[in-house]
């Protein structure tokens, strides 16, 4: 289990390529990649990623274990940046690897539902009109019953 | 005791600061909460509505009415949007 | 929508990468990888795949039509290879891009429920003690009734 | 009618070809399949258990009492194990 939270860049398909290569005895590799998406209007300027260092570090450890009870994984790795993004750069990704692929979708499937509402980050949109903390969705906090 | 108060997001930026020590004998969160939005308007507007905020207790989500024995650091925050 | 059937290998990161690199405005990403595993007891030499040229890109294509009629996905990818195979090596990959990430998890899920079962590829697996055609596993067939 | 019958997987081992062209006025699937049987043992053996097989007609997955009129491509393989 691998867990990094930083404000850096990470290379997606570098990632998908080592992780998928630590996993060859697997048979299934689910990876999920998050992407800043621009307003249906083109004005998101910057995406901030405010996080609490230390508690998000132990909030997806806690995740990704809680996953490694409920499913057979031989390993899963997530990264999750923060600080300032623009529109087209990677967020987050998570890997899952199992033998089997139902397990490999559901664990990744979870990671972030988990990920969403559970992990301790907030995101502020920054357009030229002026700035605003993304709510959190009703959706996303009905997608944990899932589980 | 001393707490270690942090604040996040929206929170933070009403509150004005991202952390401080308080001196408290409250409780619960509730409690502190309560005690602290006695003592200025910016706490009193931060925390009116309970159901928009989130609670961590030394780095682990809590509910308002947790207590607050041994405690170090407790977080307030908003929903989460990770991911 | 890509589909390709093909003989050689093809690089899982770099396809990752570039699927990735070309959904920018998608917000989510899943990809699946398909490894062959060896046998319990290490004995797998080949995994022979066989399949049914001209049939096979017609159903892996109507197979993604079908993803993207029922999901809003804004791109989808699906390559499978045939021919021999050592154990540790990448038979096949998918990838969906959507604005959502629970449309691209449920499209990517189905693809690979459906080429399991619906597409026209068979196994052998090549042994030190002989060789065998892997069968269809009843689980297999049932994952079909989820959709 | 002259039908392409294709073969794969173990369906062809035992048939021994992969493909072969066959005159016929089989109505269906199941009447063709029938037909080759009563021709040679091979085919016999190759179809004894129609549940273990699968059947495509002009690349389209068929059913056994699909019918042949029209077609030009029949093809006899075991359950698909794509993945």
């Amino acid at each position: 289990m691998v867990i990094r939270v930083q404000a850096e860049p990470f290379d997606y398909g570098q990632e998908c390529a080592s992780f998928a290569q630590s996993s060859k005895n697997s048979g299934a590799i689910v990876t999920f990649c998050g992407i800043v998406r621009d307003n249906d209007d083109a004005s998101l300027s910057i995406m901030q990623i405010e996080h609490y260092p230390g508690m998000t570090e132990r909030a997806l450890s806690r995740i990704a274990d809680e996953a490694q009870r409920r499913w057979a994984l031989e390993s899963c790795l997530i990264i999750h940046r923060f600080g300032a993004l623009r529109p087209s750069e990677q967020i987050m990704m998570v890997a899952t690897a199992a033998r089997h692929r139902s397990d490999a979708f559901a664990a990744a499937d979870f990671l972030m539902d988990y990920l969403k509402s559970r992990a301790p980050f907030w995101k502020k949109e920054i357009t030229a009109n002026g700035s605003e903390w993304v709510a959190a969705k009703a959706s996303d906090e009905e997608a944990l019953t899932r589980w | 005791m001393t707490l270690e108060i942090l604040y996040f997001a929206w929170v933070r930026e009403r509150i004005g600061v991202p952390r401080e020590s308080v001196e408290t004998n409250a409780a619960t969160v509730a409690h502190l909460l309560a005690e602290l939005s006695a003592r200025e308007d910016r706490y009193a507007l931060a925390f009116s509505d309970l159901s928009a905020l989130r609670v961590a207790i030394d780095q682990d989500l809590a509910d308002f009415d947790s207590p607050l024995a041994g405690a170090r650091e407790v977080a307030i925050f908003p929903p989460m949007t990770g991911g």
